[in-house]
């Protein structure tokens, strides 16, 4: 994302070096490219002033430099003091001038040092790049440059900000661009009644971060302009409190949806099969570690494909784990049927074995599974934030499980599944076999459980314990929405994931969650097979 | 007598004479030493590495030629994250296989189980990890960093450098993040923040669902003025809080969070790509620029013949209390743990941070605090470095403490001395 | 044809059948008559490969079944009607109609019409759970459900079991026009004699874990049978 | 009546078990205190402590065996009583520091102080009084698991559910203690105790005190189950264990006769976490662990639930054995653990003891069923064999 916008801002920046020559020049007096050599010998306070003389040379060729200084990849050379882009090639870095872009050879890896940059010289290099770019002819880069100039606005961007309004044609980056200069003149020496004009721009723009910039405001703005601002924050809270709301029953859903992904597999195994399943969480693992390892291989031998790496470790680590399951049914779980409480035990064994057998191989610290990008960021909707992976987990998790339904309701194999799970030895004289449809069937749950494992990588961390941390969570989920019933496991995910996030902002995270066990336990009390226990003559029969 | 008397004579005789056979391998030429950390279970995550450190400094003083002209020998045991487990096998080491000293501990609930045990048993336990301070004991050295050689100078740097005025104090539900918050309120407060300006939140162990939190620090964030938060989320907790935090888009420029638990271990399970900026503050960070670090960083990729291992802070206090623990050995021409306990103060050894690092009389030791910018490789880029600071046990800023300090140098030896009262024993009334 | 020849069965110690032997010819109904207890189900049981048997042999049409698992044997031709039906309850009365399926071919995979000419209920119920029905539809789709897996030989246990004599009728009935139209092999275990005497082609009689009579159906009426039915 | 009901108690079985415990807690301190360090015969005081803790355990897998074994209710929370019994104890014996803590604060705990609480909260009043204190650890246990019970059984949660909510019970539990402002130390727990009724916690003889105390109130509990489960009404117990339905039709209350089983083993399980928490010296949120629980339920079933001395050998042989193998093989030992779960669950499924007691059976019936699985029979599982014998 950021090297890709690098990228551009360099390009035009050379572009419209050589078209607007005149422009460049005619900056400040100062000479850029002794600005940035002195940032070799400068500390954080004395950069800060530097880059606002940077700045004020209005000299767009300069962006690629702060670019690099904010991402640390500006260095000087100890020979001369002379300070140069950075990109790191082989042990040696190759040098790239930071006003023509022309490159200037290589230096050895210990022949340059470093400038340390720290998060304020970022927040103000953000806003002098922003200042740089606002004229681009690149839409992409404008939108930026406002987006910039918004968030770290000073009373310096202004005239440059009303330029650029003028001669802006894009709508959505001239709204943009209206706002960074209403938030702007807040903190310049324009009039209160230009100012009282700002505050209803802000208003209307509204959201969060329009409290925040008024609020911030309101200390050094003239006094008669309180009431509008007060009017103001108090208009935006209200509209946004109905948000806020909404914006926790996503999270309740997306909460929801992830103890819906730890606890489907657990449906099949526990709900369909009775085998109180310990070692369900290590199969969550299993799939977690999958992703890991097919995200290894494709970083070391085709890092094109990354954005694919998931779509690829699911059906790998639904194999896996299914096949971890498969020998686990064969080799323990057969011989207990009958005897649930049994499973337990040695189920809890194999899940020792599988966490140590985890540990002897990758070590016991996390793992880095990373988010390909269609699942990193987020995307406002109205007065709230949606972030792409948890819209991706929620979707997923549903997907799952209308797949799973679909495979227990219209598959002759979900159907021979059931019928051996009702009655063991008739559906053996059925001609249905038995050992067949149990070792498969214990594999699919713990196949859909690897594939949770895939998604939940991508928000918790992957080491042997991850499995123990969803363990319990799914059994309650699923003893709460009825054994043996998908759709109990369904409803029981979702409602335990809206209510822990409603308690959670009133009595905290931990009370929450003890507050949660205590109802789940309350309930079973009253409703003792669960959300959606089955009834009817058939359950006694 | 039936099976079972047979079952038990046999099962007792049994303990027994392991016991007598494994006194009777302890030969005259060895030293031992216990290494006292979780290799399974909740904490193998953090410790292992830790029990890796210690082998691979006890096989580089053996290369040396040992201590006192005798090889050591590591003694480890899996206390399993278990913590009536880690007195039982503290008792263990120190009465079974007769280490000279112990290294280990992680959590303070482990170290807490096994501190009467070490007290009784007149041993000696170096302690690596950073803690929340409120204890001095006879028999420990704490090597980790006490709050005031993380947390406030961290706040300063915040203060000063980003001009934070409001902050949000953030941890796990235990005891480390509630004493260190209370350490901060109180440090703020002292500072003129207004309570208003203080949020504290605290979440269960191995939380993984940071929605709300994140979203409710961005709340507070908006409130104009600028905003920090101080993370003392523990272990596990952490991938999960980076995570939302970096998909939520809070950027290190607009709210920076430092934290005291993350280190370059952590870091290796995230993509570090959004975290870029985020502050960690630790007496130690890999990218320190020293000819001792890279030897160290060289000798632990070739021990462990894995390239892309790490190192961290809580590795760096492993080192110090080991190389400390052999120069007072050395000095005091014995393992004897009363004649360590006396040589051993005011021994100086180089830390990994091109100073050097001395037990002082309270049984912490000196080091700078460095805060460190998380960069996009997973390491930490240092952004300011303060002279050595000693580890203070008894905070300044909680009521109960500020009288309090602690001297083990005779004729004081006192751990919670009252300089208001003049007694020793807290209150000393 | 169906053979059992010199047949034990124990459970742990205890022994259910001695030296049994018995034959079940195509196109003939056969029944074992019998008080409780005395091993008729084990007899089936051991048929079906519910239940291993300790000694004997047990072939149909020429091949032996001993050490089969139940499955082998549907697939064999063996269709079985349990004791108390054993509907799957919470399967539709369809999909315990189809559970029969497994055993057979591609091609076959379909619910003979004749099932729903012989039980009409059941075409109406499709849709319900089995384990909803009334006993007597229940007993009439366990011997549907047998159907479908197309078996060469039916074994009904006690079919007529709590069931009200309307259904009674309907069962034999259909047991009768099975025998007639497929030329299947049909061993039926009663308790019932009425219903035995009304349908066998061929009678057996066991107590206490052995055969003690053999014969035709008219032979039922022998006061040596009548002495072995009496509680 | 009430001598009849312990006479009847004392089968050979259990005279011998219990008479082998009180020796071993007579001679195991007698060795310890009385002969020389290096002698042979001398037991060190780790081994004394080590054994003193399998004791508490061991009365811990009693308690589990008690409702699990004769009542067919697997609890997988038993740790939480246990650890409440632990609490009462921890509580008293913080108390006992008085003014020895860190700070010198006579009324408050450390942990307290130093989290600026203050004043005492309430539910720690009359923790200074011994006595007090060891009705704590028989009530609280006891009350919780009443509460628990008097729900659960009302409303028929039995089988797995009842297992799952056992466990979320505990899990709560844990949760809460883990919280700071509930005044019980949060993860730290309580530790660094000093005195037990004036005699300081690591002298010799107090150790040695300790350790007889357990082994005899194991006995004791030992003895109680016996008669209980040699009763009537320990008749009427392994009924409801085996045919629930069956025993209500005969017009028992089954609730009742479950709830007074449930209480009187959690009664037992936080008598053990009161003697394990002196012996170890401390006791945090960590007992309350799910995982802890069902440890418990594996040293049970190791060595033999339904028998009274199974769980005993049981608790005694697992932990005997992990504290071996963390020793010798900390980095393989799981492997180990987890092996001998899965072995005995298929092995052994009645344990060692009741393996011994029924001469064998058991693996034939696992035999006869993995034949029947092999084929002959398809589908005959082991518990059908085992019902059909």
């Amino acid at each position: 994302m950021m090297i890709k916008f690098f990228l551009r801002v360099f390009f035009l920046c050379v572009v419209s070096a050589l078209a607007l020559p005149s422009y460049a020049q005619s900056g400040a007096g100062a000479d850029p490219r002794s600005l940035i050599d002195a940032l070799s010998k400068a500390d954080f306070g004395e950069a800060e002033k530097l880059i606002g003389q940077l700045a004020a040379t209005g000299d767009a060729r300069l962006v690629p430099a702060l670019n690099a200084f904010s991402e640390g990849d500006l260095y000087f050379r100890k020979s001369d003091n002379l300070v140069f882009i950075g990109k790191s090639a082989g042990s040696n870095y190759e040098l790239i001038d930071p006003v023509t872009g022309a490159s200037a050879g290589q230096a050895a890896k210990n022949a340059v040092t470093k400038i340390k940059i720290n998060n304020s010289l970022r927040r103000v290099i953000r806003s002098a790049m922003g200042g740089l770019t606002l004229l681009s002819p690149d839409r992409g880069v404008r939108l930026q440059a406002a987006d910039a100039v918004l968030r770290s606005p000073s009373a310096e961007n202004l005239e440059l900000l009303e330029t650029a309004i003028s001669k802006e044609t894009d709508g959505e980056v001239k709204a943009r661009m209206v706002e960074a200069r209403a938030v702007s003149l807040l903190s310049s020496d324009r009039s209160v009644d230009e100012k009282r004009a700002a505050i209803q721009t802000i208003k209307n723009y509204g959201g969060r971060n329009a409290i925040g910039i008024l609020m911030g405001a309101s200390a050094s703005l003239d006094p008669s302009l309180k009431a509008d601002v007060d009017a103001a924050i108090a208009s935006i809270e209200s509209g946004q409190r109905l948000w806020d709301i909404g914006q926790n029953v996503w999270y309740g859903v997306s909460l929801g949806s992830v103890l819906l992904l730890a606890a489907i597999g657990l449906a099949i195994t526990f709900g369909v099969m009775g085998i109180i399943n310990m070692a369900h969480g290590e199969m969550v693992m299993l799939g977690a570690y999958s992703t890991f390892v097919v995200q290894q291989v494709i970083r070391d031998s085709a890092p094109g494909l990354f954005d694919w790496s998931l779509a690829i470790a699911l059906p790998v680590a639904f194999l896996v784990t299914g096949a971890v399951g498969f020998v686990i049914e064969r080799g323990v779980i057969r011989f207990l049927y009958g005897r649930p409480l049994e499973t337990l035990l040695a189920t809890w064994g194999v899940s020792l074995i599988l966490q140590q057998t985890i540990r002897s191989i990758f070590g016991p610290t996390n793992q880095e599974v990373g988010n390909p990008s269609w699942m990193s960021g987020s995307f406002p909707v109205g007065g709230m934030t949606i972030t792409w992976n948890r819209m991706w987990i929620i979707a997923f998790s549903l997907s799952i499980f209308v797949a799973l339904l679909v495979v227990m309701k219209k598959s002759s194999f979900g159907l021979n599944m059931r019928a051996v799970t009702q009655n063991r030895r008739m559906a053996s004289s059925m001609g249905i076999k038995t050992p067949w449809v149990d070792a498969f069937t214990f594999a699919l749950g713990s196949g859909i459980a690897g594939i949770a494992g895939v998604a939940l990588s991508q928000i918790d961390n992957v080491s042997p314990n991850l499995g123990q941390s969803y363990i319990i969570d799914s059994f309650m989920v699923v003893v709460f929405g009825g054994v043996g019933n998908l759709w109990g496991t369904l409803v029981g995910a979702l409602s335990l994931g809206v209510l822990n996030k409603f308690l959670e902002p009133s009595v905290g995270a931990v009370l929450g969650k003890i507050l949660v066990l205590v109802l789940i336990i309350l309930f079973i009390q009253k409703r003792p097979r669960g959300l959606f226990a089955l009834k009817g003559r058939a359950v006694e029969a | 007598m039936t099976f079972k008397s047979k079952l038990g004579g046999a099962l007792l005789a049994a303990v027994m004479s392991t016991t007598a056979l494994q006194g009777a391998f302890a030969a005259d030429d060895t030293i031992k030493i216990g290494v006292l950390h979780s290799l399974s279970g909740t904490m193998a995550i953090s410790e292992t590495t830790l029990k890796d450190v210690m082998l691979m400094l006890v096989a580089e003083q053996n290369k040396k030629g040992g201590v006192l002209g005798k090889k050591l020998e590591a003694v480890v045991v899996d206390p399993a994250s278990d913590w009536p487990l880690f007195a039982e096998k503290a008792r263990q080491l120190i009465s079974k296989d007769k280490v000279a000293a112990v290294f280990g501990c992680w959590t303070s609930s482990s170290r807490k189980s096994v501190l009467p045990v070490f007290e009784e048993l007149n041993s000696i336990l170096f302690y690596p990890v950073q803690y929340e301070g409120e204890e001095s004991s006879r028999n420990i050295f704490y090597t980790g960093a006490a709050p005031n050689q993380q947390a406030i100078p961290a706040v300063d740097y915040l203060a000063k450098e980003e001009g934070v005025k409001r902050w949000v104090l953030a941890g796990t539900d235990y005891v480390y993040p509630q004493t260190t918050n209370k350490i901060l309120k109180a440090y703020l407060m002292s500072k003129g923040v207004a309570e208003s300006d203080i949020m504290i939140n605290y979440t269960p162990f191995g939380h993984s669902d940071w929605q709300t939190i994140v979203s409710d620090i961005k709340k507070f964030g908006s409130a104009g003025k600028k905003t920090a938060v101080v993370s003392t989320i523990n272990g596990d907790a952490n991938v999960p809080f980076y995570k939302e935090l970096g998909n939520q888009g809070i950027k290190a420029e607009d709210i920076p969070v430092v934290a005291f638990s993350v280190g370059e271990e952590e870091l290796a399970g995230l993509d570090t790509k959004p975290l870029v900026g985020h502050l960690a503050a630790w007496n130690y960070f890999q990218s320190v620029d020293a000819d001792v670090n890279a030897e160290f960083i060289k000798e632990w990729k070739a021990f462990t013949k894995n390239d892309k291992r790490v190192t961290n802070d809580p590795m760096e206090a492993a080192y110090i209390g080991f190389n400390a623990w052999v120069k007072a050995v050395e000095a005091a021409g014995t393992t004897n743990t009363d004649a360590v306990l006396d040589s051993i103060i005011g021994v100086s050894v180089p830390n990994l941070s091109g100073g050097t690092s001395t037990v002082m009389p309270n049984h912490h030791i000196t080091k700078p605090v460095l805060i460190g910018e998380i960069q996009a490789d997973g390491q930490f880029d240092i952004v300011q470095e303060t002279a050595p600071v000693v580890g203070d046990e008894w905070s300044d800023y909680l009521p109960d403490s500020k009288n309090l300090i602690s001297d083990w140098r005779k004729p004081m030896s006192c751990g919670n001395f009252n300089v208001a009262s003049g007694k020793c024993g807290g209150k000393g009334s | 044809m169906l053979t059992v020849n010199n047949v034990n069965l124990h459970y742990g110690a205890a022994q259910a059948l001695r030296g049994v032997s018995i034959h079940a010819d195509m196109g003939k109904i056969t029944c074992v008559l019998g008080r409780n207890g005395v091993g008729k189900s084990s007899l089936l049981r051991a048929v079906t490969g519910q239940h291993p048997v300790s000694a004997g042999t047990i072939s149909f049409q020429g091949e032996v079944l001993n050490g089969l698992a139940p499955y082998n044997r549907a697939k064999h031709g063996i269709g079985y009607v349990p004791q108390g039906r054993e509907i799957f309850p919470l399967l539709t009365v369809q999909e315990n109609l189809e559970s029969g399926y497994a055993p057979l071919a591609r091609k076959d995979k379909f619910i003979p019409d004749e099932i729903f000419s012989l039980f009409p209920v059941l075409k109406s119920m499709l849709g319900r759970r089995g384990g909803d029905l009334s006993g007597g539809q229940q007993q009439q789709l366990a011997i549907g459900r047998a159907m479908v897996t197309r078996p060469k030989i039916l074994v009904l246990d006690e079919p007529t079991e709590g069931i009200q004599p309307s259904i009674i009728k309907d069962i034999g009935r259909a047991i009768r026009y099975l025998r007639d139209s497929t030329g299947m092999a049909i061993l039926l275990v009663e308790q019932y004699l009425d219903f035995c005497r009304e349908l066998a082609d061929q009678v057996y009689i066991m107590d206490r874990g052995e055969i003690v009579h053999e014969g035709a159906a008219e032979t039922l009426d022998t006061a040596e049978a009548r002495r072995h039915l009496t509680v | 009546m009430i001598s009849g009901f312990v006479f009847r108690a004392l089968e050979g079985r259990i005279v011998a078990a219990v008479g082998i415990l009180l020796a071993i807690g007579i001679l195991v301190p007698a060795l310890n205190l009385l002969t020389p360090p290096d002698s042979a015969l001398h037991i060190p005081t780790y081994v004394m402590s080590l054994f003193g803790k399998y004791l508490c355990y061991a009365l811990l897998a009693l308690a589990l065996d008690l409702v699990w074994g004769y009542c067919g209710i697997l609890s997988l929370g038993h740790g939480a009583f246990f650890a409440l019994g632990g609490y009462a104890m921890g509580m008293y014996l913080m108390r006992q520091i008085g003014s020895r803590g860190v700070y010198g604060n006579p009324i408050l705990p450390d942990f307290m102080v130093f989290l600026n609480w203050k004043e005492l909260p309430w539910f720690w009043y009359g923790f200074d009084w011994f006595v007090f204190a060891m009705v704590m650890v028989l009530v609280v246990p006891g009350l919780l698991a009443f509460v628990f019970g008097w729900f659960a059984f009302r409303s028929r949660v039995n089988g797995v559910y009842l297992s799952i909510i056992t466990q979320a019970m505990t899990y709560a539990l844990l949760l809460a203690f883990f919280r700071n402002d509930m005044g019980f130390g949060g993860n730290n727990g309580l530790t660094d105790f000093k005195d037990i009724l004036g005699f300081s916690v690591q002298a010799d003889g107090t150790r040695a005190v300790l350790f007889f105390m357990s082994a005899l109130m194991l006995s004791l509990c030992l003895i109680l189950a016996s008669a209980i489960v040699r009763s009537k009404f320990g008749k009427v117990l392994v009924g409801v264990r085996d045919a629930e339905s069956r025993v209500r039709f005969l017009g028992f209350r089954v609730e009742n006769i479950k709830l007074f089983t449930f209480v009187v083993s959690a009664m037992m399980a936080g008598i053990a976490g009161a003697l394990f928490v002196p012996q170890v010296g401390i006791i945090n949120p960590g007992e309350f662990a799910p995982a802890n629980s069902i440890e418990v339920v594996v040293w049970t079933a190791v060595g033999g639930r339904g028998t009274l001395i199974g769980p005993i050998i049981g608790a005694i042989l697992v932990n005997g054995g992990k504290s071996f193998f963390t020793g010798a093989f900390p980095e393989i030992w799981l492997f180990a653990l987890g092996g001998l779960f899965i072995a005995v669950t298929l092995f052994l499924p009645k344990g060692i003891v009741g393996t011994i007691q029924h001469g064998f059976k058991a693996r034939k019936a696992l035999k006869a069923a993995a034949e029947a699985e092999k084929g002959r029979g398809g589908t005959e599982t082991v518990a059908q064999a085992q019902a059909a014998e």
